[in-house]
C-alpha cells in the first residue's frame, strides 16, 4: 500500500465508492453521463452543503446542532416576509437574516458553554424556538418576486462545455473553501480540533475554549441561515415547513464523510463527499424511477448501508 | 414534447410522499392509470420535501420525459424549476394542489381539488345542521399538520362560513397532525378542558376516527352527543358514518389517475386543455355513506 | 429544612419541580384537572391520561436510556414502532376470528420478534462492523419506515379485535393496561439492570470503552443486548400506540418519537456522552414531556405557538437543572454554596472548564 | 516573585487545601512534596486558575492576581505541565507543542515551520520522534516529554512541573534536569513535584511539604535530610528511609513450573519476535529505554494487541489470544500504564472500578453481592491506603496516585496466575510504593507469576527475580537478578547484547 496517512483513508474510500457509484449510474441510465447530472447534485444540495459545513465545525468540537433545519426554515420565512410583506430591499434582508441565524447560534452556544447544558437539549430547544418563530411569522408559504432574489436564483453561472452552476452552488463552494481554510490554517480551526480531542486538556493548555465553543455554534447558526437564504433562492419562496429533518441529513453527511461524532477527527472535504453520497443516492433513485414510495426509502437505506460497509471494508483492508 | 423513447409517452410524476392512506391511494391510482393507458411512468417520492421534488423535476428534465406531473408539496416556489422545464419544452401538469405563481404559462393545466371549498362544505353542513339551534354552538377543531396547505385551507374555508354567525364558536382548536393517534390524544384533552362540545370538525378522517374513540372513552356517543364532520372520505370513515358515528364526510378524491392520464395524452399531443380541471367530488351524509361504502377502494 | 435541602440536592428535584409547576398551571385553568373519577369501573381523568399517553414514550425512552449509556443513540425507534404495529395489525387483520386471544398473542409475539431482530441488526452494525451508532441506526430509521409502509401497503390497517385493544386502550383492575405494562417494563428493567451486573457493565462500556475491553468486559455482546432491548421496548410501544387506535399507520406511527425519547433521557440526567444512567430520571423526563403536551392542549395554545412554548419549558428545565446556572444565580446574591449530587466531578471540573 | 497565602479549596465533601501558603523565587527550583492526595496538584491548579480558589491570595511580582483560567496564567508567564498528561490525543505531536501559539505567516499557520521547530525542541529533550505523528499513538512517556517540550518553549517566568518524571527513565530525567537547570540559571522560577526523593534532592533548592491539604512547612534543601522530609510528608517517625523499602529480592522460584512461555511471539511494526518464559512464583522485570517496546510486549501477552506470529503457551495449553478476555479467562491480568485512557472508568465509583474486572469475568448474570463488593473495596482501600477512604467516591475525583492504586487493586483482586504490571507505581508516593512492592513479593511467594515493567530501574531490580532487557523493540537479553546493578543493566541496554 502507498503510505497514505491513515487519517485520509475514509475520505479516499468514499471517493472510490462515489466514483464506482457514478460509473454504475452512467452504465445504467442514458442521460446519466451528462456532466450536468453531477453538477446538479451540487446545485440541488447547495444549501445542505452549507448547513453541513457549519455542522462539521460543531461536530468536530464534539457537539451537535439540531436546530439547523428550523433555522433554515426560519431564514426562508424571514426572507419572504421581510421582502414581500415588509417591503425591505434584498440587500438589507439578507444580512438581517444571516445575523439572526448567527445570533441564535451565539445564544445556544453561550447557554451550552456557560451553563454546561448538553448541546443536544439546548439545540433541540433552539430547534423548537426557530420553527416556532417561523410559524409565528407565517404558516402560509409565501412566494417571492423580488428582483434581486429572482435574479440571483435564475442566473446560471456558465462553465466550459455548456455546463452551468447556480450562484447558490458557487456560494456553497466558497463556503467550503473558507471553512477548509479556517479549520486548517487558523488558530480557531486548530482549537476546534483540540476541543474535540479533549475539552479539558484544551482548557488546561490555555486554549480559548469558551470563545471557540461559542464561535462554533455561531458559525453553525450562520451557515444554517445562509443555507436558508440559498434555499430561498432555490425555491423563491418562504415556508415554515421547509427543511424538516434537515439536521439529520446534515449530521449524516458529516458523519459519512468520516467525521467522528465524538469530535476531534474529520475534514470539511469529507463533509462535501458525504453530501455527494446522499445526493448521488437520491439521483440514482430518481433516475431509476420505478420505485414506489416505500421501496424508495428502503433503497435509500440499503444504499446508505452499502456505502458505509464498503467504506469500512476499504479502510480495514488498507490498515 | 421531448424526444423520449419512441412512440410511447413518458411521464415523470413527482409525488409529495406517502404521508397518509389518502396519498397512497392517490399514488396507486396514478400508477394503475398509467399502466392502463400505456404511459411509461417515472415515479419519484419527495418524502414531503419541496427540495426533493424540485430535484426530481430537474432530473426528469435531464431525462427528457415527455410530460411532467407533480403534486406540489407547497404552493409557492416553483418558478425557477418550471422555467427550466419550459425552456426544455416539457409541458407540466399540476395535480391535487395548485401553485400560486402568477405566471400561469408555466403549467398547462391543474387537476385537483379545492381545499378551501372542502372547508366551506364542512362549514355549510354545520350551519345547516345547527341552523335553528338555540344558544351558542360549541365547535372543536382538529387541525392538520401546522403550516400544511390542506390544514391552512380547510381551516380558512370553514372559518369563512361559520364566521358569518356569532353563535358558532370554536372553543378548542389544536393540531392532530392528520393522524389517528394524535386525534385521539387531543380529543381526550378537549373533552376534559374545553367543556361542552357540540360539533367536532376534523381536517381529515383519520383524526376524526381517533377522536371517536376518545369520545366513546369519555362515555359519550359520537355522532349524537357530539356531531362530527370530517374531510377525505376514506373507507373507514364512510363505515363510521354508516354506523352513525360520523355525521358528514366531505370527499376529497384521490383517484385522479385516469383523468390525469387523459390530460397527459392531450398535453403530449399538443392539444389545448382547460387551465383548471376539477376532480369529481361529493360529500356524504350517513345514508350516502352507507350506499357508497361497497365500492370504496381506499 | 435539612430534609428539604437534601431533597433539593437530588438531581431529579428540579425536573420534578418544573413538572409540578406545569401541573399547577393546569389546575389553575381547569380546576377538575386533578379529579380522578371512576367511570365504567375504571379510572378516568387528566392525570390518568398523562400516564396513558405517556406510556409509549416511557417505554421508548427506557430502551433509549441504556443505548445512550453506552455512548450510543438509536434513531430507528420510530421506525420500529411503526413496523411492530404494522406487523401485528396485518397479522390480526388476516385472522379468521380477530377476537381470538391465541391469534392476538401470536401477533404480539411476532411483532416483538421482528422488533428484536431489528434491534439485533442495529447492535450488529454498531458492535461488530463498528459503524457509528447514529449512522447505523439512521439506516434503519430510513429503511424501516419504508418497511412499515411496505407491510401496510401505505394504508392504515384497521383491526377490530377486543383482545388487541386491551394493550393500549383497555383497562386491568381499573387501571389502563398501558400504564401497567409500562411500569412493569420499568420495574423489570430496573431489576435486570441493578440486580444483575448489567447496569455497571453498561456504564463502564459507556464511560470508557477501551478500559472496559481491557478489563475483560464483552462490550460487543453488551452493545448487541442493549440495542436489542431498545428495539424491543420500541416494539412494545408500537403495539401500544397501534392498539390504542386499533389500527396501524405505517406512515406516521412513531414519527419523531426518537427525539422525544432522547429528550426524556437527557432531561432525566443521563449524559449523551455515555456512562452513568438513571431509569427513574428517564421516566420522569418522559412524563414531563407528556405533561407538557397535555398542558398545551388544556391551555389551548394555538398550534403555531406550541413550539415556542415547548422551547420555553425545555430551556427552563435545563437551566434550572444546571448547577452552573444556579451557581451563577446565587453567586450574584451570596458566596457559592457547594453543589452536590451525582455529577459532583462534572459539576466541579466542568465549572472550571467554563471559566 | 510568586506567593500564595491562605489558600483554601473545597470540593464537595473534601477540603483539598486549607490555609496553605507557598512562595517561589526566581532562579530557584522549589519542590512541592506530599503523599498522594495531599493537595499538590490542586494547589497548582488553583495557581493557574484551572480551579477557582475559595479563599486566599496569590500575588505575582508584588501585585495580586487571580487568573480566570490557564490561558490568563500562561499570558502572565506561568507555563505548566499538569500531572495527567493533558494534551490532545487527536492532534500531532508538533501541534500539541505549538497549539495556541503556532508560528504564522501571512496570518495563516505555517505548518512547515511548526514541524521544524518542534523537531528541534524534541531533540533538545533527546527525543527522536516524528513531529507529525498523532500524539495518541505515543507512549505515556513520550506524551509526558511532549508536554514538557510544550511548557519549556514559552518565554515563561514561572515553570510548573507536576510529576513530569513519573514515567521517565534515568536518562530522560537527566536530560530534563539539564534543561531545568539551564532555565533556572536564566532566572526562571520552577515548581517541581515528584515522588522520587533522590530526584527532589538532586534538583531543588527549596521544598514545601503538604499533608492532608495542610501546610507542614517550607525547608531549604540544604537544611533537611531525606528522612526528615519523608517524616514531614507522612507524619510519623522514621529511623531511616529503608524502613519504608522492602529488602531487595534475590533470584528465586527455582524450578517451579513455567506458567507462560512464548516462542517467537511478535507483531509486525510493533515488536520483534521474542521468546520468554515466566515461572510460577517468579517476578520477571522488563528493563529498557523509552520506546523499547515493553508496553507492546506485555500487550501481546494479554491479547490487547493480536500477535501475528509465533506461539504462546499459558499454563498447559497453547493459546492464540484474540482478546483480553481470552487472556483473563486463562488467569492473566494486566494493569496498563495509561490509567486514564486504558484503565479507569472515571464516572464510576472506587468500588465499581475495583470490582470491574472480577465482575466482567463472572459475567453480568452473576453479580457480586453489594456487601461483598464493599468488603473487597474496603480491604484494598486499607491495604493500599486509598484516599479518600470512601468506596463510593468517583474515581475521577481522586488524586493521580490514588487513581493508580485503584487500578492496581482491580487487578490484584482477580487473583490471576500471571500478573502483568505496566508501570504500576507511576505517581505513587513512597509509602504506598513500598507497600505495593511488598505485596508483589508476597503474591509471588504464593505462586503467582509476575511480569513487572517500570521506568525506574532501581525498582525493577528490587522486585524481580529475573530481568529481561529490551532494546529497539526486541528482547536482547535475560539475566537472573543476582548481584545485578543498574549499571550492568544499562550497559546491556546500551550494547544491545548480552553483557
Ligand atoms: N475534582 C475533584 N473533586 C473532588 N475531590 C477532588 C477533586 N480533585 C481533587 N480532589 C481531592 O482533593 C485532594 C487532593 O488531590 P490532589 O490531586 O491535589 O492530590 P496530589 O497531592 O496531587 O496527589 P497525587 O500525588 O496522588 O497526585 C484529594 O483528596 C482528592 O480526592
Ligand atoms: N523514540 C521513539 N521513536 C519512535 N517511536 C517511539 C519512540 N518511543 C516510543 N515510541 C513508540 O511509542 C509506542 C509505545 O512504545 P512502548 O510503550 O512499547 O515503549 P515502552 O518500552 O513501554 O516505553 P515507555 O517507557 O515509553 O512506556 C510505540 O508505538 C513506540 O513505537
Ligand atoms: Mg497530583
Ligand atoms: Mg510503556
Amino acid at each position: 500500500m502507498s503510505p497514505l496517512d491513515p487519517r485520509y483513508l475514509p475520505i479516499a474510500a468514499t471517493v472510490a465508492i462515489l466514483l464506482a457509484a457514478y460509473v454504475f449510474g452512467v452504465g445504467r441510465y442514458d442521460a446519466f453521463s451528462d456532466g450536468q447530472v453531477l453538477l446538479n447534485i451540487l446545485v440541488d444540495n447547495a444549501f445542505l452543503l452549507v448547513v453541513a459545513v457549519g455542522m462539521t465545525f460543531v461536530i468536530l468540537t464534539g457537539g451537535i446542532d439540531l436546530s439547523v433545519g428550523s433555522v433554515v426554515a426560519l431564514a426562508t420565512v424571514m426572507c419572504a416576509v421581510l421582502t414581500e410583506q415588509a417591503g425591505l430591499p434584498a440587500v438589507l434582508v439578507i444580512p438581517i437574516v444571516l445575523a439572526t441565524g448567527a445570533l441564535l447560534g451565539l445564544g445556544m452556544g453561550s447557554v451550552i458553554h456557560y451553563f454546561e447544558i448538553q448541546p443536544f437539549v439546548v439545540t433541540l430547544a433552539g430547534m423548537f424556538l426557530a420553527r416556532g418563530l417561523a410559524y409565528t411569522l407565517s404558516t402560509e408559504s409565501i412566494s417571492m418576486d423580488d428582483g434581486v432574489f429572482t435574479a440571483i436564483a435564475q442566473t446560471p453561472v456558465p462553465l466550459p462545455g455548456g455546463l452551468h452552476l447556480s450562484i447558490s452552488a458557487t456560494i456553497a463552494v466558497c463556503v467550503v473553501l473558507v471553512a477548509a481554510y479556517l479549520l486548517h490554517y487558523t488558530r480557531l480551526g486548530r482549537t476546534v480540533y483540540a476541543i474535540g480531542g479533549n475539552k479539558r486538556s484544551a482548557f488546561l493548555m490555555g486554549l480559548p475554549v469558551a470563545r471557540t465553543r461559542v464561535t462554533v455554534y455561531t458559525i453553525s447558526g450562520f451557515c444554517a441561515a445562509l443555507g436558508g437564504v440559498l434555499l430561498t433562492f432555490y425555491t423563491l419562496s418562504g415556508n415554515s415547513l421547509n427543511a424538516v429533518g434537515l439536521e439529520l441529513d446534515a449530521i449524516a453527511a458529516v458523519v459519512i464523510g468520516g467525521t467522528v461524532l465524538m469530535g476531534g477527527f474529520g475534514f470539511v472535504l469529507g463533509t462535501v463527499l458525504g453530501v455527494f453520497v446522499l445526493g448521488l443516492i437520491q439521483t440514482l433513485i430518481i433516475f431509476e424511477g420505478t420505485l414506489s414510495s416505500w421501496w424508495t426509502r428502503i433503497a435509500i437505506g440499503v444504499m446508505l448501508l452499502l456505502f458505509i460497509l464498503l467504506q469500512r471494508l476499504i479502510v480495514w483492508r488498507a490498515r | 414534447g421531448g424526444s423520449g423513447g419512441g412512440d410511447s409517452i413518458t411521464l415523470g410524476f413527482a409525488q409529495v410522499g406517502a404521508e397518509s392512506g389518502w396519498r397512497t391511494a392517490n399514488t396507486k391510482s396514478v400508477r394503475q392509470a398509467a399502466r392502463d393507458a400505456g404511459i411509461e411512468l417515472k415515479f419519484s417520492d419527495a418524502q414531503q420535501k419541496q427540495e426533493n421534488q424540485i430535484k426530481a423535476i430537474r432530473s426528469f428534465i435531464q431525462q427528457r420525459v415527455d410530460v411532467i406531473a407533480f403534486s406540489p408539496v407547497v404552493e409557492s416556489g416553483w418558478d425557477t424549476v418550471l422555467k427550466e422545464a419550459q425552456r426544455a419544452d416539457i409541458p407540466v401538469v399540476l395535480t391535487d394542489r395548485a401553485i400560486d405563481s402568477p405566471d400561469t404559462s408555466l403549467y398547462e393545466t391543474f387537476l385537483g381539488s379545492d381545499f378551501v371549498e372542502e372547508g366551506r362544505k364542512a362549514g355549510r353542513w354545520v350551519t345547516e345542521e345547527f341552523g335553528d339551534a338555540e344558544g351558542t354552538v360549541r365547535i372543536a377543531e382538529l387541525q392538520g399538520t401546522t403550516g400544511s396547505a390542506p390544514a391552512n385551507d380547510r381551516k380558512q374555508g370553514f372559518a369563512e362560513v361559520i364566521g358569518n354567525d356569532a353563535k358558532y364558536k370554536i372553543v378548542a382548536s389544536q393540531t392532530g397532525d392528520f393522524t389517528r393517534a394524535k386525534g385521539k390524544e387531543v380529543m381526550e384533552a378537549f373533552l376534559k378542558s374545553a367543556g361542552e362540545i357540540d360539533v367536532l370538525y376534523a381536517h381529515n378522517d383519520d383524526m376524526a376516527l381517533g377522536a371517536i374513540e376518545a369520545i366513546e372513552g369519555a362515555g359519550l356517543k359520537p355522532g349524537e352527543d357530539i356531531k362530527i364532520v370530517s374531510v377525505d372520505g376514506v373507507k373507514d370513515a364512510l363505515q363510521a358514518a354508516a354506523d352513525g358515528e360520523i355525521n358528514y364526510v366531505v370527499e376529497c378524491n384521490p383517484l385522479l389517475g385516469p383523468q390525469l392520464m387523459d390530460l397527459v395524452k392531450k398535453v403530449a399531443a399538443g392539444e389545448q386543455v382547460p387551465k383548471r380541471v376539477e376532480v369529481e367530488e361529493t360529500a356524504f351524509d350517513q345514508q350516502a355513506a352507507e350506499k357508497a361504502l361497497p365500492d370504496r377502494k381506499y | 429544612m435539612t430534609v428539604l435541602r437534601s431533597l433539593a440536592r437530588h438531581r431529579l428535584f428540579w425536573p420534578a419541580a418544573v413538572m409540578a409547576v406545569l401541573l399547577a398551571l393546569n389546575v389553575a385553568l381547569t380546576p377538575s384537572f386533578f379529579s380522578i373519577q371512576v367511570r365504567d369501573g375504571h379510572l378516568y381523568g387528566s392525570l390518568i391520561d398523562i400516564l396513558r399517553f405517556g406510556a409509549p414514550l416511557i417505554l421508548v425512552a427506557l430502551g433509549m436510556t441504556l443505548v445512550v449509556a453506552t455512548r450510543g443513540i438509536d434513531l430507528s425507534v420510530g421506525s420500529v414502532v411503526a413496523i411492530s404495529g404494522a406487523v401485528a395489525c396485518l397479522w390480526i387483520s388476516e385472522l379468521p376470528e380477530q377476537n381470538s386471544v391465541a391469534g392476538v398473542l401470536a401477533a404480539l409475539g411476532i411483532a416483538l420478534g421482528v422488533a428484536l431482530v431489528l434491534g439485533l441488526w442495529n447492535g450488529f452494525l454498531v458492535s461488530v462492523i463498528g459503524i457509528q451508532p447514529i449512522i447505523a441506526t439512521l439506516i434503519l430509521m430510513v429503511a424501516g419506515r419504508g418497511l412499515a409502509q411496505l407491510v401496510t401497503g401505505g394504508q392504515i390497517i384497521t383491526v377490530n379485535s377486543g383482545p388487541y385493544r386491551l394493550l393500549g386502550g383497555g383497562y386491568w383492575f381499573g387501571l389502563p393496561a398501558s400504564i401497567i405494562v409500562a411500569l412493569g417494563m420499568v420495574a423489570a428493567a430496573a431489576l435486570l439492570v441493578r440486580r444483575s451486573a448489567l447496569g455497571m457493565l453498561v456504564e463502564s462500556v459507556g464511560g470508557n470503552p477501551e478500559a472496559s475491553r481491557l478489563a475483560g468486559i464483552r462490550s460487543r455482546r453488551i452493545l448487541v443486548v442493549v440495542y436489542a432491548w431498545c428495539a424491543l421496548c420500541a416494539g412494545l410501544a408500537g403495539l401500544m400506540i397501534s392498539s390504542n387506535v386499533s389500527s396501524a399507520d405505517g406512515n406516521n406511527a412513531g414519527l419523531w418519537i426518537e427525539l422525544d425519547a432522547i429528550l426524556a433521557v437527557v432531561l432525566g440526567g443521563t449524559l449523551l456522552s455515555g456512562g452513568r444512567f438513571s431509569l427513574g430520571g428517564t421516566v420522569l423526563g418522559a412524563l414531563l414531556i407528556q405533561t407538557l403536551t397535555t398542558t398545551v392542549y388544556t391551555l389551548g395554545i394555538p398550534p403555531e405557538s406550541t413550539l415556542l412554548f415547548k422551547a420555553l419549558v425545555v430551556t427552563a428545565v435545563c437551566l434550572i437543572q444546571s448547577p452552573a446556572f444556579r451557581a451563577r444565580l446565587s453567586r450574584r446574591r451570596r458566596p457559592p454554596a457547594p453543589t452536590a449530587g451525582r455529577s459532583q466531578r462534572d459539576a466541579a471540573t466542568e465549572a472550571e472548564v467554563t471559566a | 516573585m510568586l506567593s500564595m497565602t491562605g489558600i483554601r479549596k473545597e470540593f464537595p465533601g473534601v477540603v483539598a487545601l486549607d490555609d496553605v501558603a507557598f512562595r517561589m523565587f526566581p532562579g530557584e527550583v522549589h519542590a512541592l512534596m506530599g503523599e498522594n492526595g495531599a493537595g499538590k496538584s490542586t494547589l497548582i491548579k488553583v495557581l493557574t486558575g484551572a480551579y477557582h480558589v475559595d479563599a486566599g491570595n496569590i500575588s505575582l511580582n508584588g501585585s495580586a492576581v487571580r487568573f480566570a483560567g490557564p490561558l490568563q496564567a500562561q499570558q502572565a508567564g506561568i507555563s505548566t505541565v499538569y500531572q495527567e498528561v493533558n494534551l490532545c490525543p487527536n492532534l500531532s505531536v508538533a501541534e500539541n507543542i505549538f497549539i495556541g501559539r503556532e508560528p504564522r505567516r501571512l496570518g495563516r499557520i505555517h505548518w512547515t515551520a511548526m514541524k521544524n521547530r518542534s523537531a528541534e525542541l524534541l531533540r533538545r529533550l533527546d527525543l527522536d520522534i516524528d513531529p507529525g505523528r498523532e500524539l495518541g499513538s505515543c507512549s505515556i512517556a513520550v506524551q509526558q516529554l511532549v508536554a514538557i517540550a510544550r511548557a519549556v518553549d514559552v518565554s515563561a517566568r514561572v515553570l510548573v512541573l507536576d510529576e513530569p518524571t513519573s514515567s521517565l527513565d534515568a536518562d530522560e530525567v537527566a536530560t530534563l534536569f539539564g534543561v531545568v537547570r539551564t532555565l533556572r540559571d536564566q532566572g526562571m522560577a520552577i515548581l517541581f513535584v515528584s515522588h522520587f526523593i533522590e530526584q527532589v534532592f538532586a534538583i531543588s533548592d527549596r521544598m514545601t511539604v503538604l499533608r492532608n491539604g495542610k501546610l507542614v512547612g517550607e525547608y531549604r534543601a540544604s537544611e533537611i535530610t531525606p528522612v526528615d522530609l519523608v517524616r514531614a510528608m507522612i507524619g510519623r517517625e522514621l529511623a531511616t528511609l529503608d524502613e519504608l523499602e522492602p529488602p531487595r529480592r534475590r533470584s528465586g522460584a527455582g524450578q517451579a513450573p513455567v506458567f507462560a512461555a512464548t516462542v517467537d511471539l511478535g507483531r509486525k511494526g510493533n515488536i520483534e519476535p521474542f521468546t520468554l518464559d515466566i515461572r510460577e512464583g517468579e517476578v520477571v522485570g522488563l528493563a529498557g529505554l523509552l520506546g523499547s517496546g515493553r508496553t507492546e510486549l506485555v500487550r501481546l501477552l494479554f491479547g490487547a494487541d493480536r500477535a501475528d506470529q509465533g506461539s504462546l503457551r499459558l499454563g498447559e495449553s497453547t493459546v492464540h489470544l484474540r482478546s483480553p478476555r481470552a487472556a483473563i479467562a486463562r488467569g492473566v491480568a494486566f494493569c496498563p500504564e495509561n490509567r486514564k485512557a486504558d484503565g479507569l472508568v472515571e464516572d464510576l465509583t472506587v468500588r465499581e472500578n475495583i470490582v470491574l474486572a472480577l465482575q466482567a469475568r463472572r459475567g453480568w448474570a452473576r453479580p457480586l453481592p453489594r456487601r461483598r463488593q464493599e468488603e473487597l473495596a474496603r480491604s484494598f482501600i486499607d491495604r493500599l491506603r486509598i484516599r479518600p477512604a470512601d468506596p463510593e467516591a468517583l474515581v475521577g475525583n481522586l488524586s493521580g496516585g490514588n487513581q493508580q492504586k485503584v487500578l492496581l487493586a482491580r487487578w490484584l483482586l482477580t487473583e490471576p496466575r500471571l500478573l502483568i504490571l505496566d508501570e504500576p507505581t507511576r505517581g505513587i508516593d513512597i509509602g504506598a510504593k513500598a507497600e505495593i512492592q511488598k505485596l508483589i513479593a508476597e503474591l509471588a511467594e504464593d505462586g503467582m507469576a509476575v511480569l513487572f515493567v517500570s521506568a525506574e530501574l532501581e525498582e525493577v531490580l528490587r522486585v524481580s527475580h529475573q530481568v529481561a532487557v529490551l532494546r529497539d523493540r526486541a528482547v536482547v537479553d535475560r539475566m537472573p537478578n543476582e548481584g545485578l546493578t543498574p549499571d550492568m543493566v544499562l550497559h546491556t541496554i546500551a550494547k544491545g547484547e548480552a553483557a
